[in-house]
């Protein structure tokens, strides 16, 4: 995907949009979306191939809109903690392919170098967060990236985070939120109420009638999306992001969508409610954004069918290259955890 | 039909359901669902409301499983993993742990804890906590090897007027088959189970290693060695008499756990046969442990950083060379 | 004390008051402020000359309304968790005063035997929970209690769990109140925010305007309260009980009133900012409640007087008794953590 | 004017924020209160906006430290009590101590853990946590036992690239010390002290029980006996060749420690010397430890829960006359 330039909703965020670059934009965001969900496709085609994936893939289907939208308004330079469903953002916020298909291939050249698998890949210099599994510890790390930040006199930065509804039951990511609060960081929290966590349906998650209503017990600005509407999460996203670079605080953003998906791919998802899928919730904002590209005649049929293979090409270009990296060699590790091992480390030899 | 170790996991719960009103199930996807290793499976339609769903709280979910049970019940807590445990660690040490002591009201309750690495299983899905727990005054901490004893051991879980660890190996889950799982136990929960007689040296394990410490002592067979084999089954209390009376007729003994190597099980097996079983030792006691790292990721990596059988063997044969 | 009757408020849930229940009301919950205020400063007294109390005191001192209104609005056969502030609230659902002077003093005859101390104390049997210190802890616990009553069957019954401003930042709070939430049940959490988490001020504790805010986000019923008019603390304690035991789910009473002692007796509480003591936050419940006995001739000043006689003989008399008891004994101890020690205890001797 | 163990605490603190931009301390009323403890007194008004406090949130707190570690900064997290980090458990050792492993990035913090035991101190306001945190891979664990250790360590902790879990001990820091303290400790933060020098048997130890071990060792010197008292000083990594030296010329060793007596320091280096020290052994190396129950509250039990000096000396005769 060399083509597409970078990211041009860094402007944006200044400059408010003409007509062609909401259309521009609108083009962008599909084609991360579009690329997303070909690796996403990917990466579930090689892991039933079996052999080739070790661990659980966890894939952003139907999440897409709400992920991108996210990664594309925030800047280079910005922080982002992405989680389990948030390839689409990854991408749109700089994350090479090559990354994730390294890191699911078992790849030594990958970013966690084998050490560390699949969705837990980052790169914090790049302000890519390398998650740890632990539903809302991201939220306060982030949150201490922005305080260093403000510390050291830069400004103008925002941090990210993505959580799902699951998520808002950890006490991590209350303290997280609460703490990013009286700080009045600029943080934008993003809550995918994707209707599962797991098998488990909101209904025995929480009790609150929105999780919206949690913003105004926190002391955030709060903003309620349509997660099937890529139009209405790139406002909406925009916005929050915006609100926090300004210096208003806090941010929650509550999309409503729904996994279209199983949680990993050893999941079929049987339990899901039909009649969710049925409902508006349930529509894939993948399909609607072509949708609304083929309305509006921003593209033609034969455009989408020319970015997937774009798409296509890329990510077997980036899965073919993964496949023929070396494997992590433990014989060449260190096996080491400290940094500094060598000025502490007098006989941890316990081993054998 | 054979049985797997997972089977035995449920099957025990089943029958404790069965057996006790007292007993629910509570944690993560364990209703309906069945729970992410359907260690659960069927429970929830058996029992209606005796097997529910928690949020993703798993302080809250220890705190409430604690009063259910100074109310008199006895609630069995699913951990999706072991490593999940950790935010829920302050209730466990803290709170079901000193309950008794500070109360004088006892707290029985089975924290199941799915444990222990997998290739692929990475730094937050492969932990084992044992240790951890064994160190906190009021906790008994299981860790089951056999198909037999993952049945048998929670059930006197359950049954135990204490709260409970149970580490479940998750590498054992499917592979680990019995023919049949007995009515009840050969040895009460406190004892330690010799796996292997033997005559030259003692490995002292529990948990998967176990397996990996039977292989070696295979392959050392074929080599003239006899090697015993002692499986703790329960990590806290140890069973310090079994392994003394194993070291007593062999004089060389090693212990091999899975976690990590500053401390944990091994250090601990080790200090109490040192202390109490020196006049038996014909060469140093010796410990193999996983390599002081989160559990890597990579299926390579896993593979280096866990002992398995032939490293076993090689420091078997130091030992039995000294 | 032995003077008063059982508390009548138990009828009060179901019969509405007459007015001159509305004045015994009043006056009996002032009695138990009068003899908490009476314990706490006969414990200090103790704490000062030294000696006598190891550990930290922790006074009610300005939070004997609000902890008096949620005792008596609690029946025998409830179940309450308390926190520090609470010695009114233990006194008026039940608690002797023997255990508290116990307790404190050393006496191997308190609940706690020696082995835990002070504010720790508690009598599971009676429903009156032994608090662990990690706040928000018992949120979850107390709900343990109250789902399994549900299991068994038994109904009316409500639990109440008492934190301060400063709890609400902790997991282990938002997890206990989520999930009480999410099982529906009768949990009524009552948000004591005075002002102050030891040193730190609630700018430095939270982002939103009120705490009461979070109780929409958790799906609980809300109640606000002037924390320092016992009337008021009457009667939002009593309704906020009866809602939950009326099956409405949990209800959340935030108090506002100001901490009128240090945290603990070791601190001066010099950092307390003095326009708060000026303002209306700062009056003293007790203070208030006398002027309001004698403003509307429900008492005189001699029956205030005769009443503190009287709390006073009670206090010094169970101090004297807590001194008279034995001390705890290393030799008479089991030094077991385990109830079945002897069914697993094999060797564990690693003590000399 | 003399020095106590907190002051140095402080001072140690008062130097890293002076010398090192990259500082900062959060903890809870750290700022203008000082601390619980007044181990920051002073500090908020000597360098604004660098000592902060923080909410109730310590999962939240060692997650910001995390997160401004890896941006470059050096924090510096106070617990209120080592007791309460069990709330902050995951983000310690899944996060903290995963982060350089797993990414390359390291992540340089201390958290101070203010611990151990005081009369009246009971089970939640006295824990000594070091084993806990000394089994998880990718973190250095202190436990000074002197003024200059308190001092010099904890410099040495905020200058290392790795996260630091520093356990002060609360019964120590106003009754140690130290006349002035020296511009430079004697010895690198990787190296075992021997505190007395003896030659009949090694007692290894560290924090609060050091002066236990030294008071025993200065009552048997008067029996005749020539005790050697090793501090350990760090006790994750330990030193063991300092350990193994001591043990070489003695023959004999006692490791004695505060916390349980499942697992911990004590297990660790009584495994190390059988292990490798085997040969110089001429009797069974022995441990002492605290008793298996929660810290009790009251100050007759709780001076009979842990270790002391005549105990100490007691068990030390035993191994005398092996
Ligand atoms: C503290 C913790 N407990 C349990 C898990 C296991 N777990 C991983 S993802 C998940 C479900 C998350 O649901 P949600 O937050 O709604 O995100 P979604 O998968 O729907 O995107 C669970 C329970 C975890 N990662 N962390
Ligand atoms: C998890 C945890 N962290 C720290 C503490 C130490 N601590 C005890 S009371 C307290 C302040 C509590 O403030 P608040 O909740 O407002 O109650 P208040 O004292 O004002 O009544 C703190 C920090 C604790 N008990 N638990
Ligand atoms: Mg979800
Ligand atoms: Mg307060």
């Amino acid at each position: 995907m060399v083509e597409l330039a970078p990211s041009p909703v860094v402007q944006s965020a200044e400059i408010p949009l003409k007509p062609e670059s909401k259309r521009e934009n609108f083009v962008r965001a599909y084609r991360w979306m579009l690329l997303a969900r070909t690796l996403d496709e990917k990466l579930a085609a090689l892991y039933k191939a079996g052999g080739k994936i070790s661990g659980g893939v966890f894939l952003g289907t139907g999440q897409e809109a709400l992920s991108t939208a996210l990664g594309v308004a925030l800047r280079k330079g910005d922080v982002f903690a992405p989680l389990i469903r948030d390839l689409a953002g990854r991408l749109a916020f700089g994350e090479p392919v090559l990354d994730a298909t390294r890191t699911y291939l078992g790849s030594r050249l990958g970013p966690m170098r084998g050490r560390d698998g699949n969705i837990h890949r980052g790169r914090i210099a790049e302000g890519q967060m390398a998650m740890i599994s632990h539903l809302g510890a991201m939220i306060s790390t982030t949150a201490g990236v922005l305080l260093a930040r403000r510390m050291r006199g830069q400004t103008g930065t925002v941090g990210a985070i993505s959580i799902g509804d699951g998520a808002t039951s950890t006490g991590s990511t209350h303290e997280g939120l609460n703490t990013a609060a009286v700080e009045h960081l600029p943080l934008v929290a993003v809550i995918a109420n994707n209707q599962y966590a797991y098998s488990t349906p909101t209904s025995r998650q929480f009790a609150c009638e929105d999780l919206l209503d949690r913003a105004k017990g926190y002391g955030y600005e709060g903003h309620s999306v349509d997660g099937t509407d890529l139009e209405a999460c790139l406002e909406v996203l925009q916005r929050a992001v915006d609100r926090a670079r300004e210096g208003h605080g806090p941010q929650m953003v509550v999309a409503r969508l729904l996994r279209l998906t199983g949680h990993g791919l050893h999941d079929d998802a049987s339990y899901v409610d039909p009649k969710l899928k049925a409902s508006p919730v349930g529509a894939d904002c993948l399909r609607l954004a072509e949708k609304t590209l083929l309305e509006r005649r921003w593209a033609e049929a034969k455009d989408l069918a020319s970015w997937k293979a774009e798409c296509v090409k890329e990510v077997d270009e980036a899965a073919a290259q993964a496949m023929r990296d070396p494997a992590p060699d433990p014989k060449l590790e260190d096996w080491s955890a400290l940094n500094e091992p060598e000025m502490l480390d007098l006989g941890l030899a316990t081993r054998g | 039909m054979a049985t797997t170790y997972l089977e035995a996991i449920r099957a025990a719960q089943a029958k404790a359901l069965q057996d006790d009103e007292r007993v629910f199930i509570y944690g993560q996807d364990v209703g309906a669902f069945g729970g992410a290793f359907k260690a659960t499976k069927g429970l929830a339609a058996a029992h209606p409301g005796r097997v529910m769903d928690s949020p993703i709280s798993e302080d809250a979910s220890i705190g409430l499983a604690i009063g259910a049970s100074i109310e008199g019940l006895r609630p069995i807590v699913e951990m999706q993993f072991a490593d999940f445990s950790s935010v829920a660690f302050s209730q466990i040490v803290n709170q079901a742990a000193t309950q008794f002591y500070r109360t004088g009201v006892p707290c029985p309750m089975v924290v199941r804890l799915p444990s222990g690495g997998t290739p692929g299983g990475g730094p937050f899905h492969s932990q084992c906590m044992e240790a951890i727990y064994a160190h906190y005054p009021g906790l008994v901490v299981m860790t089951p090897a056999t198909v037999e004893d993952a049945y048998h051991l929670l059930l006197a879980a359950v049954e135990l007027e204490d709260p409970v660890i149970y580490c479940e190996h998750k590498f054992l889950y499917n592979h680990l088959k019995a023919e049949r799982l007995p009515e009840k136990s050969d040895l009460p929960p406190n004892k330690a189970r010799v796996a292997r007689r033997g005559r030259d040296a003692t490995v002292v394990t529990y948990s998967a290693m176990l397996h990996e410490a039977l292989t070696a002592a295979g392959d050392l067979s074929r080599e003239g060695w006899e090697i015993e084999v002692v499986d703790l089954r329960v990590v806290k209390p140890i069973d310090t008499e079994t392994i003394l009376e194993s070291v007593s007729r062999t004089g060389r003994m090693l212990a091999v756990g899975e976690s990590a190597p500053w401390g944990g099980v091994t250090a601990e097996v080790v200090a109490r046969v040192a202390a109490d079983g020196f006049r038996f030792l014909d060469a140093p006691p010796r410990r193999l442990a996983c390599k002081d790292t989160p559990v890597p990721y990579h299926p390579n990596l896993w593979a280096a950083h866990r002992p398995n059988a032939a490293e076993i063997a090689r420091v078997l044969r130091e030992v039995l060379r000294f």
